[in-house]
């Protein structure tokens, strides 16, 4: 039992740091430490420096371009970039529908998409929530029908991030109606620009416009566009879900705004001493902290178990419950920290061409929506109930 | 010991829910939202029509003369439909502050005219680094020409757009001394007095203020000079019951809005509150709220005591239970509805930013946790020895 | 509206003070000072000093020997016991079987049983559960077959508390083996002498005898001790039920309890400071208090409302749950605030005759005893998920 | 980063795992609690024969020569049959002690017999008021004849039938300084020397110590005089991490057990486990179990660390974390067990006790949670500035 990174892993974290410390521009980085979310073209810009180093999809194959890291660089990497305010690749491409296409996709399939994921030439979006089935997506509704070379897709997908976008969004549709629950469902690829497919946005409680509705109106898709076999999308949906969540915990963005909250807490007063040192808030602090080492080594440990067992066990829906609830907390406490000055509040669209922060101490700005945008941290990508009631029939046998 | 109201407290609350479920809709909230002002004048005068902004006024000055159990009713209401006009800042604190301290002359030129709905007023205390410390006054106030001279800033100051604000100075006494400070009447647009205005998390308005050499004649002094902190402390106790009265409204219509929701969401094939941990969560929920609405009885009902140790203790307890509650009912109200809640479609989240705001509003759950500790008796053992 | 108690209020309340601090004997409020249970002779004497008062059963009617109490009076009653250290009656008699016993009882049985209940001539148990059913009453098995003048009473009851002492124990029995659920079940009084009826002590973590199994071996109860119809039990049981929940919400003791508190983490020292001033610590205490007002508050609203309806609502179960969570709160802070000298433990039963308290502060013994026992207070009488269930049916129509 | 065990580590943990399911199940371990002693010398000689009694102990000492990973291996399993004999006390903290810093003439007569488990050995250092400060020590050795003499009291010793206790005691300084703290082997029996035991929580048994004029020769120091505060420290960072693995072995035992019990037990015609709030419960415990036993690996290798700081910050968030996982997985084992979790006649009630009792063993939640704190960087930007 070892709980130090090897002598190795330590040299690949300062090759990571030093990376991301020369070349993330300072825009990016000044917009992040105002705790704003990276714009479309910082996402897009920082996608093509980490390109360049080969560094998007770093977890895939060789030959597929990636590099082949273990978990825990993997791990590693994704701790650096969040210490260094650097955007993280959005997963809809890397970690999600790319592994999908390297498993299940055609040579065609792979020689046209995995490139341009790589590229940044196509951005990905998600479809499979539908306003009826949140958790439940054996109920979804969108069809798929069958009409010579193509399906014609009806239907409407929700909670679709950053739709506003993407080029090509992954879909899972009904192909045979006749058939229960998660038997006739297919996992199919559109191109966002094809006509029918409409975006609407939705705006969150923080007045953020992160989500969208996507509707398909008699969309025609391709078949080639099918990945695998008509009907047998839930086999494919179960082996991305399973992919997706190697960074659930989110220690490393955690970590970072642990950093955030010690230098907010230290610079408010209270009684004419930084709040950092109150006894009650320091407990607080404290006691996030501690469970944030606690996550962390969990998080470990399943990388570990997952580098012997080659895949990810139900215990990621541990990690998916306890990083949500400290990033909460932490946003809590950032909130708790600034006072009264948590209330001011500019929806994020309109602060990032703003010259000055409104009222209130810098730090303060934005506490408030990341404290409301935060809260779904609890819901989306299967609820907290939904990862419990994995637990208790995964680890428990209920 | 009775909890039950009087015919006339039944009165005034048909009255104010038959107005609010017709014109506050959340569709007419959200256009008074939306406005530049980000209120309606147009509400306040029926909320003056009504009698409401006269509550807390005494007959004399053509208010109805009741007190915070008729306050509390009324902000249950005011919670529920989410009421964005200033009501606890200008017809409880406010208003407070002048019925309980002014002279006779600033009482005369002003309650009427509160009442009516003609004026609207806001008390301009806290400043930037008062945090949540009522004692803490930096602004000075300086003798010059007969009146008095106004340096400093105000922070955060809820609708500040108010035709008078009641400004605190301090004429003597280090920035936390209980005594020196004294507070006057400023109009809004006084030479020298300037906002930074910005909206708040619940879709209200608020505005940091700088006093630069602003100028008031002596009658505009509210109360003793140099004894104003008194009143300010106590005024600002019936608007913490206020608020936890207000919280209690829309705690409620959040717990209705989640148990409708659990009753008509499906998935997996049945409805999503047949799912025991989903309606525990909600029995909690209710158990929590039930709490909140316990202690804001106790909270209008010791904000009228004598004993300034009791009612504090009272109010901090209240506000503790309050913003816990709060917190728990909001995001479990969130998070229950799924996706739907994240959404600023819904109201469910606009409740839930209320209910923030109203954590953040007239002290955290820490400054009062350690205030009714440092309020704390000791234990029968010790005082007997 | 007023939360103020009336000045006639206040007055009782000083009656009641009064009395207890002139009758209550030294002995007996030195064992509870000491946090020992009430002796079965302390229940015994200071029931038949409150006989002599005629406050054994304040609110039953005063025909049957009660005093016609309001729900307020009862509250102060309860509460001005509690808070003198005074044992509290026993429900048994009081608040569970005597009330049936008025409501559906013949004119013989309320002759017979109401006065020997106010004499404490009979102390009274209860047999409900069973241990294949503890919450789930419906399944219960103990069988009682008519023959002649005679039900003949064949199996087992369990957590019978106090029973080693009692002369009666009132049953639910399954009279009609055929019916399902609750139609079947029939409300039986046993004399505990009947030839078959045998006590078999179970001792809980905290080395108390409390509770107990009760065995019934071809016991014959003659007819004439069937409450009302056979086969109706179901019926009396639930009026049993909302009975006997009215000091569910155990303010008063937890008031005492509270007190307790305060003065054990006065007199403990941390860094040469009571402990009652570390930020940590008052903090916690502060948080219990301010629960507790709530409590109280939320009691004498549940009290007011049944003044008017003449019957407790479902927001009871509001009150067992949150008073239990508070009691036992306290019990984990005494214990906290003793340190290290928690550790010690001896059983409640070695505690009686003992002279001296054995190592540590005498404040700490007996701490850990009770923070073991008072685990039960949301377990038994229908633990708070069952009462969850509760709010979740009847207040909130799930 | 490797958290998987050596050949030689599986060894170990397969030898005693056959050891105590065959020896030492609930029925004997009751038997052993109910004698006078409260232990089982026996049982201690066996695990002496299985080498365990070795495991911090140098081979040149006739010991195993392996150090806390092993120990956390061992102290799971004692978690989980609890274990009446005092392994930490004597094996882990005692032993520890003299191997680091005892003279070579003390660790040759000593450490060959507790290996072979002819001797017990257990600290006493803590006082009636030091709570849980391992600074405060009252106690004084003053120099007499050669050799010193105590005098003062010590608190709530584990297993003061130990037959030799390493008694701390000042030599100079106030109360509570780091330095001026000397430490001593003393016989149980030493002249002087009294006892006044109780059984605790558990079932094992502590004692009260006073020293009277308690007489020593300098042979029996341990260590520097007056520098002993630093090894007792860092010895009882070595039990705060043998606790913390004792914890997660006796939680382990505790999901188990409920986790069969929802399963098993019928209520309202289905197992009670298919209710989904029972059910969430149970993954909740999990959560918090696999928390703790993240907490215990991160306490058992910091352990050994060189950074007293590093060291100590682990081992207060093990013990904070281990501490609430107690608490949460000992009441809700009870609680999902209903009545019977509350009989003395089923084991979830002794794990649960056990599990309050290291709640209350080498500091609480409150004292680690501020230590911690008190040990906490300062962030990054003031670190820079």
């Amino acid at each position: 039992m070892d709980l130090d990174f090897s002598a190795a892993e330590d040299r690949f974290r300062e090759d990571v740091r030093g990376f991301v410390q020369a070349r993330l521009p300072p825009a990016v980085r000044a917009r992040a430490s105002r705790g704003l979310s990276p714009t479309r073209d910082d996402y897009l810009s920082w996608h093509r420096t980490l390109q360049e180093r080969g560094w998007v999809a770093p977890g895939w194959p060789a030959k597929f371009g990636g590099c082949d890291w273990s978990p825990v660089q993997l791990h590693i990497f994704e701790e650096e970039m969040a210490r260094g305010d650097a955007p993280l690749p959005l997963p809809f491409g890397t970690k999600m529908v790319g592994p999908v296409i390297m498993e299940f996709g055609t040579p065609a399939q792979q020689g046209l998409f995995l490139p341009r994921i790589l590229s940044g030439e196509h951005w990905w979006c998600q479809g499979y929530s539908e306003p009826g089935a949140g958790s439940d997506l054996a109920s979804l509704k969108t069809r798929a029908v069958r009409e010579g070379d193509h399906y014609v897709v009806d239907g409407q997908k929700t909670w679709t991030t950053l739709a506003q976008y993407a080029d090509w969004i992954f879909c899972l549709v009904r192909t045979d109606p006749q058939a229960k629950a998660q038997r006739g469902i297919s996992f199919l690829l559109i191109d966002m620009r094809t006509p029918g497919v409409s975006v609407r946005p939705i705006i969150t409680l923080d007045g953020a416009h992160e989500v969208n509705e996507v509707w398909f109106e008699n969309v025609r898709v391709p078949v080639g566009n099918l990945i695998g076999t008509e009907n047998q999308g839930w086999t494919y949906a179960k082996f991305l879900l399973a992919h997706e969540r190697s960074s659930f915990g989110g220690v490393g963005r955690a970590k970072r705004e642990l950093e955030r909250l010690k230098g907010v807490a230290y610079s408010e007063r209270r009684h004419g001493r930084p709040l950092l040192e109150d006894a009650l808030f320091a407990a607080k602090v404290a006691q996030v902290e501690i469970d944030l080492m606690a996550l962390e080594i969990t998080n470990l440990r399943v990388l570990d178990a997952a580098r012997a067992q080659r895949a990810l066990g139900p215990e990621v829906s541990i990690l998916k419950v306890q990083g949500s609830v400290i990033q909460q907390r932490i946003s809590e406490l950032l909130l708790e920290a600034v006072g009264p000055y948590g209330l001011p509040f500019v929806p994020e669209r309109e602060r990032h061409g703003a010259t000055a922060e409104g009222i209130g101490p810098p730090h303060a700005a934005g506490l408030a929506a990341r404290y409301c945008n935060e809260r779904k941290l609890s819901i989306f990508s299967g609820s907290n109930e939904i990862q419990r009631n994995i637990i208790a029939r995964m680890m428990l046998g209920f | 010991m009775d909890f039950t109201l009087s015919d006339e407290q039944r009165a005034l609350q048909d009255s104010v829910q038959r107005y609010v479920s017709r014109q506050y809709a959340f569709e007419s909230r959200r256009a008074i939202e939306r406005t530049a002002a980000g209120w309606s004048p147009q509400v306040w005068q029926d909320l003056a029509d009504l009698g409401v902004l006269g509550i807390n006024v005494p007959q004399e000055h053509g208010g109805l003369g009741y007190g915070p159990i008729e306050t509390l009713l009324v902000m249950n209401l005011f919670g529920s439909c989410l009421l964005l006009e200033p009501y606890a800042a200008s017809a409880v604190v406010a208003t407070a502050v002048l019925r309980d301290s002014a002279s006779t002359h600033l009482q005369a030129s002003w309650l009427p005219r509160l009442v009516r709905g003609e004026a609207v007023a806001t008390l301009a205390h806290f400043e930037p680094t008062s945090r949540f410390d009522a004692r803490q006054v930096r602004s000075r106030a300086t003798l010059a020409n007969g009146g008095y001279v106004l340096q400093g800033q105000k922070a955060l100051v809820e609708h500040a757009a108010a035709d008078i604000l009641l400004v605190s100075a301090r004429i003597a006494g280090a920035d936390d001394a209980q005594e020196g400070v004294s507070l006057f009447v400023v109009p809004r647009d006084a030479p020298g007095l300037s906002l930074r205005s910005c909206r708040t998390l619940d879709g209200r308005s608020a505005a940091d203020i700088a006093l630069e050499s602003v100028e008031v004649p002596a009658s505009a002094r509210v109360g003793m000079d140099g004894g104003a902190l008194a009143v300010i402390e106590r005024s600002l106790g019936f608007g913490t019951a206020a608020l936890c009265a207000e919280a209690v409204g829309a705690m409620q219509a959040l717990v209705d809005a989640t148990v409708a929701h659990l009753k008509t969401r499906q998935q997996f094939g049945r409805p999503i509150g047949s799912f025991q941990a989903l309606a525990h969560r909600a029995a909690d929920m209710l158990l929590e709220l039930e709490q909140a609405r316990s202690m804001s009885f106790l909270a209008a009902v010791r904000s009228m005591g004598a004993d300034d140790r009791e009612r504090q203790r009272a109010l901090s307890a209240a506000k503790v239970i309050t913003n816990r509650a709060a917190r728990f009912i909001g995001q479990q109200a969130v998070q229950l509805h799924g996706g739907m809640g994240m959404t600023d479609e819904l109201q469910v989240g606009h409740w839930f930013k209320r209910l923030a705001a109203i954590e953040m509003t007239l002290g955290d759950t820490d400054t009062h946790l350690q205030r009714f500790a440092a309020l704390g008796t000791f234990p029968a053992s010790v005082r007997a020895t």
